[in-house]
């Protein structure tokens, strides 16, 4: 049982050149918070026991197989007895501990420590075997451990891990030139089928369009997302590129703040969602890509429903539920939007059709830091504009304090349950049923999903779609 | 009695670091109503001399005086009764004039200053007043609204000659006041000039390196060299019998028609 | 003695270069937005920032932590980026490498094509080409240097393909790379650098044709052009000296956006994002590297002028 | 090129300098004559287009000025001279010097360097020799050490040097044609005794033009002379003959105030104004 | 020649004025409203086509003149109402004390505007303020100098020592004589930095340092027309010659005010 391609055909070699406008800020991503830092590392120089393929079905990587006890607690995973670091030295039971030990010791960061509060103890059966016991059944778990906190380092190089990465993958990590690129060459010692690519280069832009520009003069083989979807025009050549749309799990949320005395008014938060063209709106700012959703699900999880007509776009209706409210004479509201690219112009858009049902929207650009202070520490807002990027992250919605000021008990209830849930189908039920709660609840617009807007030059293959885990996976890629 | 007094002042600049001796310790009298020519060569310390009784330039050593009091460690703000007293006209007389204000406004300037306003004799700067001072000069009074680039050389020398007397001073300092103009206009200016002192009765310190001008103007005469007084005492004295080598290189070296 | 002016200028330096660091430092924490929370990002668990900011030593007293950082930078240590725990010292020394190769190259192109451009503007003025020259000339004042770099990009990079997009390739591992990686923002910045300068040529080369030396020099048979370069020039090039000595202080932070379109990893760019990042170490030193590096060049240029003789002195001060 | 010595050197006739778009006319209609080995003295009000005329004859005058009449050297024509050849003149066959020595000079070149460069210029085969030449020149415009006063900067040297260095610079090529504007006017009267005596040494057999508004100084050196008055000349004659028995009015007014000494202390002294009434004064 | 430049010069920022002028009372469409189809080109009724938003180009150019005018005035006479007495200061103070202001002005001169506005778009959040703000305190420096350079030339002038002499305070001698003295060179200097100040403003706003999008100026719609630039590039075409006429405008006059003003420019005297 593999994930990895065995087509058979051995490394190409050649280099791969891909675009990235993510920075990592460091190369611990144990350590250190932030998508840039997984998003070179992860799968391909780190592997985990166990990996979502792009149906979000949890597959096999270290670990050749699994099993779970009858309360849920215990999980027993079986380690490929192939498996190796690129050092030589043996990736066996021993070495998962040391790992898990230290991915949710002192130095792992709060979101990581967090993911692993339900595990109780993690003990090495066998050098094939490893036992975790939970606290509590959570389904959750498992998922994330196909994500940075499940990474498996060589113990030997944990002295140096956050200058010199070194794992298991079918790459290693070559160097880090700061401010331009990461380089990864290929290991050639892989215990599984090898990378088809000598030397691979993440290469960084802070500025998109230089990306582009670097993508059109030929430089780069890869634009890993192209986040100004406005420029797609330049890529419709079929014969010199492909185009590869997907989804990820960027919820682009326009957020109400329910401590905010007008927002506390169910009427209110519908009225905003029927007044909104949700559709134009992507159209307008994004480009027309990018799916509607309706609630804080992406189509890639399982419990996805589609939400996204919970609340068509009704500006009379709108209007109606504001004259309910007790605003007919008007309502003033206070949109304060981080300075990222979909945010102020989704701002200017919102601002023009809620005027149109009398709402009068006051926008103001914050730079990210000042963002997060005002409006995500000391939830002084009224509505604002974010993509919330984590996978499977419904819980923002539930954890206490949450920026919104969104506390609805029936909620944190089904969550709860939905990670507690004996079985898979039982799980999603409960998600779905939250789902639908939030968008009953209008408990936020979701204006639409961040889609995944892959470039590649034509003779690129096994480009992963969607972009559902935070890692950019190298190991189907192939060219030619 | 004297209105200026130098006693043992002297004069070193630093330039480019270095010390230099523009005005060795000097002993000057200037009696009130009293012409006295200073002539020298270039750089001799003419112009250092008749700043430092002004008090422009402070004395590296030895005491100034003005009307008996010493003005070296006063400062600006305790000189008024010295501004009042004193007025100079400068060499040049396209830079001693303020290019963007009005006659007008040049004239009236020391009137409206405000160590004047403690003396009970000044006169409001009413146009009057003013078109007097310029007719004083020989001006049409018509010309009180022109700029001073309007005007030729002679004539702004005038005016400046006019500004230095508006306040009625007891002390006038003349530097060079017509080595920069026209040979056939610097006549009109020196004849102005020896009325205005003539009348007033005031003690003039003419500087120049024309003996002939200074021959004609004053009663006393200073020859400075190298920052030196080498011979002084009456004009012609001086003048027609030099003791000292260098005055009489300056007296051969003046060219006459 | 010229050793004393000297001696009291370089006291000022040194109150400049303390006062200096004192307000970076300052300004640099007065920065909004807590530096914990912005490392923790948009997912912090509550009471984390407050432990964070414990274990950077955010705590301690202002003066304390100034003081300290002020002493480690007297050794060279700039300390380490809060967000990657990486030494700040050879990070800046990596990136000074783009910054400085970007806006040598830049000045010494802007300055081989302002001089004759100016001086041919100067001489000329009075005549159509002339005028033409001068207005064309200005052309870098009147475009904003990101958008030339765009079109320098879409022509030669994208169209004709003969030069790369971006990127940086370092001095010592390939020079051949790295001039061919530096023609294009190189040549958008000596388009700004090049108007600033060739203004100061036309107005310099204009008022050294209106010294008497020039019309001596003109008397005695020389031509115009002649003249120019034989007089003029060496009298213009000690204030045309100063002139670029500043610009290029002012570029070093100045060639950020050139930086950001040439995707060029410069101080400039580091900068911003250690901003953005609210990474105060980095921050602190990029400032300081800078406006030292400022204060520095006009103490030499001022020293220059104390040394050499009066003359010069005028010629220099005039602006 | 040896003129016939009957021939005068310079030959001005109705030269008129206008400026501008006024038009106005600086130098109106003057016509003169040099004479082989002649000194001709201009004396004239300021602004009377002393200078002007003196520029004209250079071919140093800006672009703007429009200049008509004659200018003949040595019977060539200088109005509409080809620049390249006017260069090939001027310094060589053609030289001046001007009034102002602390400006005249480079500042930033060795004074040595600099009257070399006049030699160097027209003379490429008298290269190897030049700086033996620019010493001798300067040891013939009285300077004692030569050698020093050659590598030194203009600022480095008094006004009187530096006014012998520019006369060294205007000799250097034994030009045919000197022209001096005002070239003591900036001296102090010691230095400037010692400058007219070189000069009257030196222009001894060259004919040259000496321009000044004061007569006293004009009469060291020239042996003509001619008045200008707004760019007219409203006199001409041999110096001592004009003093003597000036017939304009202006020139009689200037010769009357130059005579200061003649005036009794306390009298009043008798100015331009009393003899000729000059517009805007 | 030189009249040429200056009435060029004068011509271009006529325009722009006229076109800031009719911006505060009209613009044919609101200029920040989606008002059309996306990317429409030139034509009819949207004269110069409509943006990525479906708003009317020529009305927020006509919009944004406005606001660059604002840009350049604000962020120029801010300078220079500190830049200009601190410099004055300077120049007529000797010692230590006028050294102050010099010393000052060289501190802040190694913070040049982008720097500044780095930092005040993070402490005050990015908009068409903070942008002037920064712009203007970057220009001190500027005027510090030029206005010390040209205090100590009037310094030495006859007529400052003949008011001093005749007890003018030093006040007054600043205000009668030193001001009015140095405010040709002054004007050259605001006229010059009014066209930097307008690329600055761009440059930020490419940053994403400047205006706002509530606000927009040329700079920011020449930034948004980027995205666009293979596809639409008459999108980038106006904002970007709207930019190059302003700024060519007060340069022009700066070169024309210097070349008027300049005495040492009339040849021969
Ligand atoms: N501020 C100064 N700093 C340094 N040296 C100075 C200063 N002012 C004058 N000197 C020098 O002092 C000497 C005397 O100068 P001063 O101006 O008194 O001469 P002067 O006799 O008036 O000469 P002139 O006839 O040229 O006006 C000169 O050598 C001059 O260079
Ligand atoms: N470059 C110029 N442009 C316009 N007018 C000029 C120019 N040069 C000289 N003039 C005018 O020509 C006239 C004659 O000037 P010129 O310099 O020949 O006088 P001058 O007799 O040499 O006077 P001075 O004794 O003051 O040197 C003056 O009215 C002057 O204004
Ligand atoms: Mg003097
Ligand atoms: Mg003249």
């Amino acid at each position: 049982a593999c994930t990895r391609p065995d087509t058979g055909s051995p490394t190409e070699g050649g280099t791969l050149n891909i675009g990235v406008t993510t920075r990592p800020d460091g190369l611990d991503p144990i350590t250190v918070a932030g998508a840039g830092t997984p998003f070179v590392l992860l799968y391909n120089v780190y592997e985990t026991l166990v990996k979502v393929d792009s149906d979000a079905n949890i597959k096999p990587l270290l670990a050749t197989e699994w099993t779970v006890s009858d309360d849920s607690l215990v999980y027993t995973f079986t380690l490929d007895p192939g498996a190796k670091f690129a050092s030589g030295a043996p990736l066996d039971a021993e070495a998962v501990v040391a790992n898990f030990e230290r991915n949710r010791g002192e130095t792992a960061t709060a979101q990581i420590r967090d993911k692993w509060g339900p595990v109780d103890t993690i003990e090495a059966v066998d050098p094939a075997t490893v036992e975790v016991t939970l606290t509590r059944p959570s389904h959750a778990w498992l998922y994330d451990l196909s994500g940075p906190m499940g990474i498996v380092a060589d113990p030997a190089a944990f002295a140096t891990i956050n200058t010199t990465p070194a794992g298991s993958g079918p790459y290693t990590f070559g160097e880090w030139e700061e401010g331009s690129y990461i380089r990864l060459a290929s290991n050639d010692a892989y215990w599984g089928t090898p990378g088809r690519f000598t030397d691979v280069y993440f290469r960084y832009y802070s500025d998109p369009n230089a990306m582009n520009a670097a993508m059109l003069s030929g430089q780069l083989d890869i634009i890993s997302n192209l986040t100004v979807p406005q420029s797609i025009e330049q890529f419709r050549d079929e014969s010199r590129y492909t185009i590869h749309e997907g989804t990820t799990t960027g919820e682009v949320v326009l957020g109400f703040n329910h401590g905010s005395a007008p927002l506390q008014d169910l009427k209110v938060r519908q009225a905003i969602n029927h007044a909104i063209d949700r559709q134009t709106l992507v159209d307008a700012v994004w480009a027309g890509i990018g799916p509607l959703i309706g609630s804080h699900v992406p189509p890639t999880d399982p419990w996805y429903e589609d939400l996204s007509q919970a609340y068509p776009y009704d500006p009379a209706k709108a209007r109606e539920l504001l004259k309910e409210a007790g605003h007919e004479t008007g309502l003033t509201l206070r949109l304060r939007v981080p300075v990222l690219p979909y945010a102020p112009p989704s701002a200017r858009f919102i601002a023009e059709q809620l005027g149109e049902v009398g709402i009068d929207v006051v926008v103001e650009e914050l730079e990210w830091g000042r963002w997060l202070e005002q409006v995500y520490a000391n939830h002084d807002y009224d509505m604002t504009i974010v993509a919330h990027v984590e996978p499977r992250d419904m819980t923002a919605f539930s954890f206490e304090g949450n920026y919104w000021g969104y506390d609805n008990p029936d909620y944190n209830r089904l969550l709860e349950e939905a990670d507690a849930s004996l079985t898979e189908d039982e799980q999603v039920a409960k998600l779905k049923e939250a789902a639908r709660l939030l968008s009953d609840d209008a408990a936020a617009d979701w204006l639409f999903l961040l889609p995944s807007i892959i470039i590649t030059t034509p003779d690129i293959s096994g480009v992963q779609v969607n972009q559902i885990s935070l890692s950019f996976d190298l190991t189907m890629l192939a060219k030619g | 009695m004297s209105i200026v007094e130098l006693r043992g002042a002297g004069v070193t600049y630093r330039r480019g670091g270095r010390p230099f001796v523009a005005l060795h310790p000097s002993d000057v009298v200037i009696r009130p109503g009293e012409r006295v020519g200073v002539v020298g060569g270039s750089g001799s310390g003419k112009t250092t001399m008749a700043r430092l009784m002004l008090g422009l330039v402070p004395p590296s050593e030895g005491d100034v005086l003005f009307d008996g009091r010493s003005i070296v460690s006063l400062p600006e703000r305790r000189r008024g009764w010295l501004r009042a007293a004193a007025s100079m006209v400068f060499q040049d007389p396209n830079s001693s004039l303020n290019p963007r204000m009005r006659l007008r406004d040049i004239v009236a300037e020391p009137l409206r200053s405000p160590v004047l306003q403690g003396r009970g004799d000044v006169p409001a700067p009413t146009v009057d007043v003013l078109a007097g001072a310029l007719q004083g000069v020989g001006i049409d009074a018509g010309m009180l609204e022109r700029y001073p680039h309007q005007l030729s050389g002679g004539q702004r020398q005038r005016i400046a000659i006019a500004r230095a007397l508006i306040s009625d001073p007891a002390f006038l300092v003349a530097d060079e006041p017509v080595s920069a103009l026209d040979v056939s206009v610097r006549a009109q200016v020196l004849n102005l000039l020896t009325d205005e002192v003539a009348e007033r009765s005031l003690a003039l310190v003419l500087v120049s390196h024309d003996l002939a001008i200074v021959r004609h103007m004053c009663e006393r005469v200073l020859v400075v060299e190298r920052g030196r007084i080498v011979e002084q005492g009456a004009v012609g004295d001086v003048l027609d019998s030099p003791q000292h080598p260098y005055t009489r290189a300056l007296v051969d070296a003046t060219l006459t028609l | 003695m010229a050793l004393r002016r000297v001696l009291v200028r370089a006291a000022w330096l040194l109150a400049s270069l303390l006062l200096a660091s004192f307000l970076i430092f300052v300004v640099a924490n007065a920065l909004p937005g807590d530096m914990a929370q912005i490392i923790l990002g948009s997912n912090a668990a509550p009471g984390e920032a407050e432990a964070l900011r414990e274990r950077l030593g955010l705590n301690r007293p202002f003066m304390l932590r100034y003081l300290e950082w002020l002493w480690g930078v007297l050794r060279f240590d700039f300390g380490a980026s809060y967000i990657s725990g990486r030494a700040v010292a050879p990070l800046i020394a990596a990136r000074l490498e783009v910054t400085l190769s970007l806006t040598i190259l830049g000045m010494l192109v802007a300055v081989l094509v302002a001089l004759p451009v100016g001086a041919y503007a100067a001489v000329r003025r009075r005549h159509a080409d002339g005028a033409v020259v001068s207005a064309l000339s200005q052309v870098g004042l009147a475009v904003p240097a990101f958008w030339a770099g765009i079109w320098l990009v879409i022509i030669f990079a994208i169209q004709l393909r003969w030069l790369p997009a971006g990127g940086y390739v370092s001095y010592w591992d390939s020079v051949g790379q790295w001039l061919t990686r530096l023609i294009l923002p190189v040549i958008s910045l000596a388009l700004v650098q090049g108007s600033v300068i060739s203004r100061y040529v036309r107005s310099s080369v204009v008022e050294v044709m209106q010294e008497d030396y020039f019309r001596t020099a003109r008397a005695v048979g020389w031509s115009r052009g002649g003249a120019l370069f034989r007089h003029g020039l060496r009298n213009i090039a000690i204030s045309l000296l100063t002139v670029i000595g500043l610009q290029l202080a002012t570029l070093l932070v100045g060639a950020i956006i050139i930086e950001q379109v040439f995707a060029l990893p410069g101080l400039g760019s580091a900068l911003l994002l250690a901003v953005s990042q609210r990474d105060l170490a980095v921050v602190q030193a990029i400032v300081l590297l800078l406006v030292w590096s400022v204060l520095v060049i006009n103490f030499v240029v001022d020293v220059t002028y104390q040394l050499i003789d009066p003359r010069l002195r005028r010629a220099a001060e005039t602006p | 090129m040896t003129p016939a010595t009957d021939a005068p050197t310079l030959e001005v006739t109705d030269l008129t300098v206008t400026f501008g778009r006024r038009r106005q006319k600086a130098v109106d209609g003057v016509s003169f004559t040099v004479a082989a080995g002649e000194t001709l003295g201009i004396i004239g009000q300021s602004g009377s287009g002393k200078s002007v005329t003196a520029l004209a004859i250079m071919g140093l005058l800006p672009e703007h000025a429009v200049v008509s009449g004659s200018i003949r050297f040595g019977g060539r024509e200088l109005v509409g001279l080809g620049e390249r050849e006017y260069r090939g003149l001027r310094g060589d066959d053609l030289a001046m010097i001007f009034q102002e020595p602390m400006t005249a000079l480079d500042p930033t070149m060795r004074v040595g360097r600099q009257i070399g460069e006049v030699v160097a210029l027209h003379h490429s085969d008298r290269r190897g020799g030049i700086r033996g030449e620019v010493l001798t020149w300067l040891g013939r415009v009285g300077i004692d050490e030569p050698e020093r006063i050659a590598d030194s900067f203009p600022h480095e040297l008094s006004g009187g040097q530096r006014q012998r260095a520019l006369i060294a610079m205007a000799l250097a090529n034994q030009p045919r044609l000197v022209l001096c504007d005002e070239p003591t006017t900036a001296l102090d009267v010691l230095v400037q005794r010692q400058i007219l005596a070189l000069l009257r040494e030196q222009l001894e057999g060259r004919s040259a033009i000496f321009v000044s508004h004061d007569l006293a100084v004009v009469r060291q050196t020239a042996t003509r002379v001619v008045v200008m008055l707004e760019g007219r000349i409203v006199e001409e004659g041999p110096i001592e003959a004009v003093i003597a028995q000036p017939r304009h009015p202006y020139t009689r007014g200037l010769i009357a105030s130059a005579r200061i000494d003649r005036v009794p202390p306390g009298q009043r002294l008798p100015s331009v104004a009393d003899f000729y009434r000059v517009e805007g004064q | 020649m030189k009249r040429a430049t200056l009435h060029t010069g004068l011509t271009l920022i006529a325009v722009i004025v006229l076109l800031a002028v009719v911006g505060i009372f009209w613009t044919p469409y609101s200029p920040t409203a989606m008002v059309g189809d996306r990317l429409l080109g030139p034509g009819w009724p949207h004269l110069l086509g409509t943006d990525g938003f479906g708003a009317d180009i020529f009305s927020r150019i006509i919009n944004g003149a406005k606001i660059v005018l604002l840009v350049g005035i604000v962020s120029v006479s801010g300078a220079a109402l500190v830049g200009v007495p601190a410099g004055i200061f300077a120049g007529m103070k000797r010692g230590w004390v006028g050294e102050i202001p010099a010393r000052l002005a060289d501190i802040l001169y190694g913070f040049p505007a982008l720097l500044l506005a780095i930092l005040f778009a993070a402490a005050l959040g990015g908009s068409t303020w903070t942008a002037m703000l920064a712009i203007s305190i970057a220009t001190i420096p500027a005027f510090v100098r030029i206005a010390r350079a040209a205090t100590l030339q009037v310094m030495a002038q006859g007529y400052v020592e003949a008011a001093r002499l005749s007890g003018t305070p030093g006040r007054s001698v600043a205000v009668r004589h030193v001001l009015p003295n140095i405010a040709p060179v002054l004007g050259v200097q605001a006229s010059v930095s009014f066209g930097i100040a307008i690329l600055a403003e761009a440059g930020l706003s490419y940053l994403g340092l400047g205006s706002r999008a509530s606000e927009p100026t040329w700079g920011r719609m020449l930034r948004e027309a980027q995205d666009y630039i293979f596809s639409e590039p008459v999108q980038a075409l106006w904002p970007g010659l709207a930019i190059a006429v302003a700024t060519m405008g007060f340069n022009l006059l700066g070169d024309g005010l210097r070349d008027l003003l300049d005495p040492r420019l009339r040849e021969l005297r």
